[in-house]
């Protein structure tokens, strides 16, 4: 079913044979009317989780339900979301980022923005960036603090403040590089201030992730303050690792488990002969 | 203030630990100290689930709920998270411990690289951590919405070690390992939307005390069984896992087949078993027992023709899951004993043999591993006198292939005669076929590698540069396959030790 | 009342089509445009279900940033083998360059 | 036909056509594309279960839905940037061959 991604646009050489198609089509078709049928036929049974969020919505500490549930009464899950952001954050970094002797040739060097070239590559865009991009932040800014009250929340507003930075990208002209410390401490800092807290809660209440009463708006504002910050810089190093990093080919030949298909026929394995290995015989 | 030091709050530290680990390896530069770190991490998980294992033996015979429960945030079941842990899943925490201790100490040698541009450690780090809190948080889980969060940070923390050499044939297969995950996760999350629909909780213990046999539970049954399948990969759905296990780096593909694909089979288990138990019918059981029998037969047939050693091994992998499906027909027949949680004689004898095969498999990739570093290929044709060059690696192979296939010292001869016990109790002899002939086949493929290892057919052949080893392998690598496979036997001869904490949760 | 079904019928309609065009084009630009359209439609359709916040999260997550990812990498699939410089985005309009 | 059994229809259609894409469509990005509707198409039963309640709508499934749109671009960024790489590596090897 998947076994080589295919890079040719439209190119019929490898497609499913006519009959499979219509087959997996009516297949998926019945199977797809018979759940159908069955959720309209079965009742909605109203469950009794709405009614216990409203009750509990007092001693949640924000009035926005979602926005409580999220960060308070499933406060696990939003810590376990983050983590996965996290998992393709680390994935995404470029791989310049852990040379020793590969300095960024960016000039801008290694600080997490940088001015690249000076002239404006693009006039018209440059206008309308320098105009939108500061009333992005407000408006992030505003949705990260909403959010205890009316719809918002560190998600929406880390992916503004991402939709910003993807902007200014694209305007040519500033450049965001990953490779600084600074960089890494913002991609963890959402993640760290949630086991923080989530620690430093259960000394006085005994219980982890359950925040004391009067202290929970304050505490959840901080941990969706830094949840939005690690948000946006993690969908930022996406799309900059997307669209601007150039994969150099592939990295050298390492020693590891080297595809018997990348051992060239040239003898790769003679040039790496060093001493005999600890358990084998002198030849 | 009670609460804090009492034993419980060891389940939530299990998920955390490995989370601060995580951490603490992205922001550190020197790759000596992340190195030190994750040993000193793993040691500190090790000893936290001995202590719970501990703890939850002794208090075990008091027990008055099936599990020992932690409320995270203290909101209680439906509307906040519950940590839940029984016999089933101390198992596997135990084993998820002691092969994290085993396979950190390898990796920190393995990725040991000070001449080479590319630190690759600083990326493997985290993404090992990650991986592993995922595997705890599942393991813990009492909440669905809460175990498809947990199979995503499973599903890309593995890709994206998978993903780690930069291989062609590794970001390939990462990517056909990717978008299967996604797949099975889609499936399982309209399964939980259907369960939340129908019965309007989302806890796994309330959700079992109140499931009946409606077609929304069906549905949702087989929804969650196809994901999942395809996710542990049984064989019809199984194209993805061995060139994902096979190109992807020893340590990696060891946690990979060890335990990341048991994971959805222990899902597979508690919902079939335990949560959505009425609507399991007995045509799905005996459906998944013919589906894992067909693995058994496949899996070995490829592996015997598989012309890669990692292939190879990936290949029993899909083999030996297949002993693992035997569980559901085998479970329990007779009405009674289905609602009494997830335990049994069919169940310990399943715990017994998926830690018999997990040490078995990790010690086995790790000394495929060992040879592809020494000798810069593996394939197996071109094995000619290993034995000659890596004795310790080739007698850790034969161990390990010894338990595969189940000779008698070894934990998986022990869990195979648990298998056939339980087969024959329940009187479906028929199974006890399948699970001979399973560890007939695994014999021909080991032996076969094994054959070639230790007869170097011409001198010739020998001395050719493309055969000899080319680098040196620190000798740590190959004691930590060689501690692996001793487990198996070790645990080979003390059986109770396992199969008295299957039963923990549930002698009430 | 009947308003409203008519208003969700035109949403419900929408949606399943540009779904099927979004998969079936021949174009690949024309489908990754296809889907950022289809996830501004879902953020309508959220806001009939009345969840203002998964409006917000849709239409930034789901179609903004999701469509710019797709852009990007379909700029980087599309880019011939001389990879010219990444940072000033030629604008070749909609062309179909194959690559090799 | 109330609002709620169409936005159902919607939904499991929705992750109908997005199966169907992923299993047939060859080209790598569609395959994403096509999950990216599955995953719409799940959100979408959500929201529905959520809306049909007699006052506020559920929140703790408008939860689950973030939570879930966020892991879904989490993986369309990591298949992205797998499709990358290895079109870096086709297409340079096949600049190596001739």
């Amino acid at each position: 079913m998947f076994k080589t991604p295919e890079f040719k646009e439209n190119n019929h050489a490898n497609e499913l044979p006519f009959a499979t198609r219509i087959l997996c089509a009516t297949a998926i078709g019945a199977l797809g009317l018979g759940l159908i049928f069955a959720l309209i036929l079965s009742e909605n049974i109203s469950s009794s989780l709405p009614a216990l969020v409203q009750q509990n919505l007092t001693q949640s500490g924000v009035q926005n339900p979602v926005t409580a549930v999220l960060l308070n009464f499933r406060s696990y899950d939003t810590l376990l979301e983050i983590g996965v952001l996290l998992t393709v954050a680390i994935a995404m970094l470029p791989n310049s980022n852990f040379n020793s002797d590969i300095n960024p040739h960016m000039p801008g060097g290694s600080r997490l923005v940088s001015v690249v070239n000076s002239a404006p590559v693009n006039p018209p865009l440059e206008a309308l960036l320098r105009w939108l991009i500061p009333m992005i932040i407000v408006m992030a800014g505003y949705m990260l603090w909403t959010g205890a009250a009316l719809p918002g929340g560190a998600f929406q507003s880390g992916a503004l403040l991402a939709g910003a930075g993807v902007l200014a990208q694209l305007s040519g002209r500033l450049q965001f590089c990953f490779t600084s410390t600074t960089a890494k401490l913002l991609l963890t800092i959402g993640l760290i201030t949630f086991v923080m807290v989530a620690v430093g809660v259960a000394t006085t209440t005994g219980v982890i992730l359950q925040y004391p009463l009067e202290l929970a708006a304050p505490l959840i504002l901080l941990i969706e303050t830094a949840a939005t910050l690690s948000i946006a810089a993690i969908l930022l190093l996406s799309y900059n690792t997307l669209a601007t990093q150039t994969f150099e080919s592939s990295s050298e030949p390492s020693v590891f488990d080297k595809q018997p298909s990348a051992l060239s026929e040239t003898s790769a394995p003679n040039e790496t002969l060093q001493s005999q290995t600890a358990e084998g015989p002198k030849p | 203030m009670d609460s804090l030091f009492s034993l419980d709050i060891l389940l939530p530290t299990l998920v955390g630990l490995p989370l601060i680990a995580a951490i603490l390896t992205t922001l550190l530069k020197s790759p000596g100290l992340r190195a030190s770190i994750s040993i000193a991490m793993a040691l500190i998980q090790l000893i936290i689930v001995a202590t719970l294992l501990l703890w939850l033996s002794n208090s075990g015979t008091s027990l008055e709920t099936q599990y020992q429960r932690y409320s995270l945030g203290g909101w209680g079941a439906p509307l906040g998270i519950d940590l839940a842990i029984d016999g089933f899943s101390a198992l596997m925490l135990a084993l998820t411990a002691a092969l994290t201790l085993v396979l950190t100490v390898y990796s920190r040698y393995y990725f040991f690289e000070p001449h080479s541009r590319l630190d690759k450690t600083a990326r493997f780090w985290p993404l090992w951590w990650l991986l592993i809190m995922g595997i705890n948080a599942l393991f813990l889980s009492g909440d669905i919405f809460n175990i498809y969060v947990t199979l995503e940070i499973i599903g890309l923390a593995a890709v994206s070690l998978v993903a780690l050499d930069g291989s062609r044939a590794a970001l390939t297969a990462a990517l056909r390992y990717l978008l299967v995950g996604l797949l099975g996760s889609l499936c399982y999350l309209l399964a939980v939307a259907l369960l939340y629909r129908a019965y309007g909780t989302l806890d796994l213990a309330q959700l079992s005390a109140i499931a009946e046999p409606t077609a929304i539970t069906w549905a949702a049954l087989a929804l969650i069984t196809t994901g999942l399948l395809l996710k542990t990969a049984l064989v019809p759905l199984h194209f993805w896992l061995p060139l994902a296990h096979g190109s992807a780096p020893a340590p990696v593909s060891a946690i990979l087949s060890a335990l990341v694909v048991k994971t959805s089979f222990y899902l597979l288990a508690r919902f079939w078993l335990d949560t959505l138990a009425p609507a399991a019918t007995d045509y799905g059981l005996l459906m998944l027992g013919v589906l894992g029998a067909a693995a058994i037969l496949w899996g070995s047939i490829q592996a015997l023709r598989a012309t890669r050693l990692k292939l190879m091994v990936a290949y029993s992998t899909v083999a030996q899951l297949g002993y693992l499906f035997l569980l559901f027909p085998l479970f329990s027949p007779d009405e009674d004993a289905r609602g009494a949680g997830l335990s049994g004689p069919a169940v310990s004898a399943v715990g017994y043999f998926i830690v018999a095969h997990a040490c078995a498999k990790a010690a086995m990739f790790l000394a495929a591993g060992n040879i592809m570093r020494t000798f810069g290929h593996d394939e197996i044709a071109r094995l000619h006198g290993l034995a000659k060059y890596m004795p310790l690696s080739l007698f850790t192979f034969a161990i390990a292939g010894a338990s595969l296939i189940g000779l008698p010292p070894s934990a998986g001869f022990l869990s195979k005669w648990l298998l056939l016990n339980v087969a024959i109790d329940t009187a479906q002899w028929w199974w006890a076929i399948i699970i001979l002939m399973g560890g007939l086949m695994a014999a021909m493929y080991v032996f076969r590698v094994l054959n070639i290892a230790f007869i170097s057919v011409d001198e010739k052949a020998q001395t050719e540069p493309k055969n000899l080893p080319t680098n040196k392998l620190p000798t740590i690598m190959s004691l930590c396959a060689f501690l692996l496979a001793m487990l198996t036997i070790v645990l080979g001869f003390n059986a109770e030790l396992i199969l008295d904490l299957v039963t923990i949760g549930d002698d009430v | 009342m009947e308003f409203d079904i008519l208003i969700d019928g035109c949403l419900v309609v929408g949606i399943l089509i540009l779904a099927c065009l979004c998969l079936a084009t021949k174009n690949l630009f024309t489908a990754i445009v296809l889907f950022v359209s289809l996830g501004l439609l879902i953020a309508i359709a959220w806001v009939r279900l009345d969840a203002p916040d998964l409006a917000i999260a849709e239409a930034a997550i789901g179609a903004g940033l999701t469509g710019a990812f797709l852009l990007a990498t379909w700029r980087q699939l599309r880019v011939a083998p001389a990879n010219n410089d990444a940072d000033t985005p030629n604008k070749s309009g909609g062309d179909n360059v194959q690559n090799p | 036909m109330t609002q709620e059994s169409l936005y159902i229809i919607a939904s499991i259609g929705l992750f109908g056509i997005g199966l169907y894409g992923v299993i047939v469509a060859p080209h790598i990005l569609r395959k994403i594309l096509a999950i990216n509707i599955m995953s719409v198409g799940v959100f979408m039963l959500l929201v529905v279960s959520a809306s049909n309640m007699n006052s506020t709508p559920d929140p703790v499934l408008h939860a689950m839905v973030l939570t879930g749109i966020v892991v879904a671009i989490a993986g369309t960024a990591l298949a992205l940037l797998l499709a990358v790489k290895i079109h870096t590596l086709s297409r340079d090897s096949d600049k190596d061959d001739h």
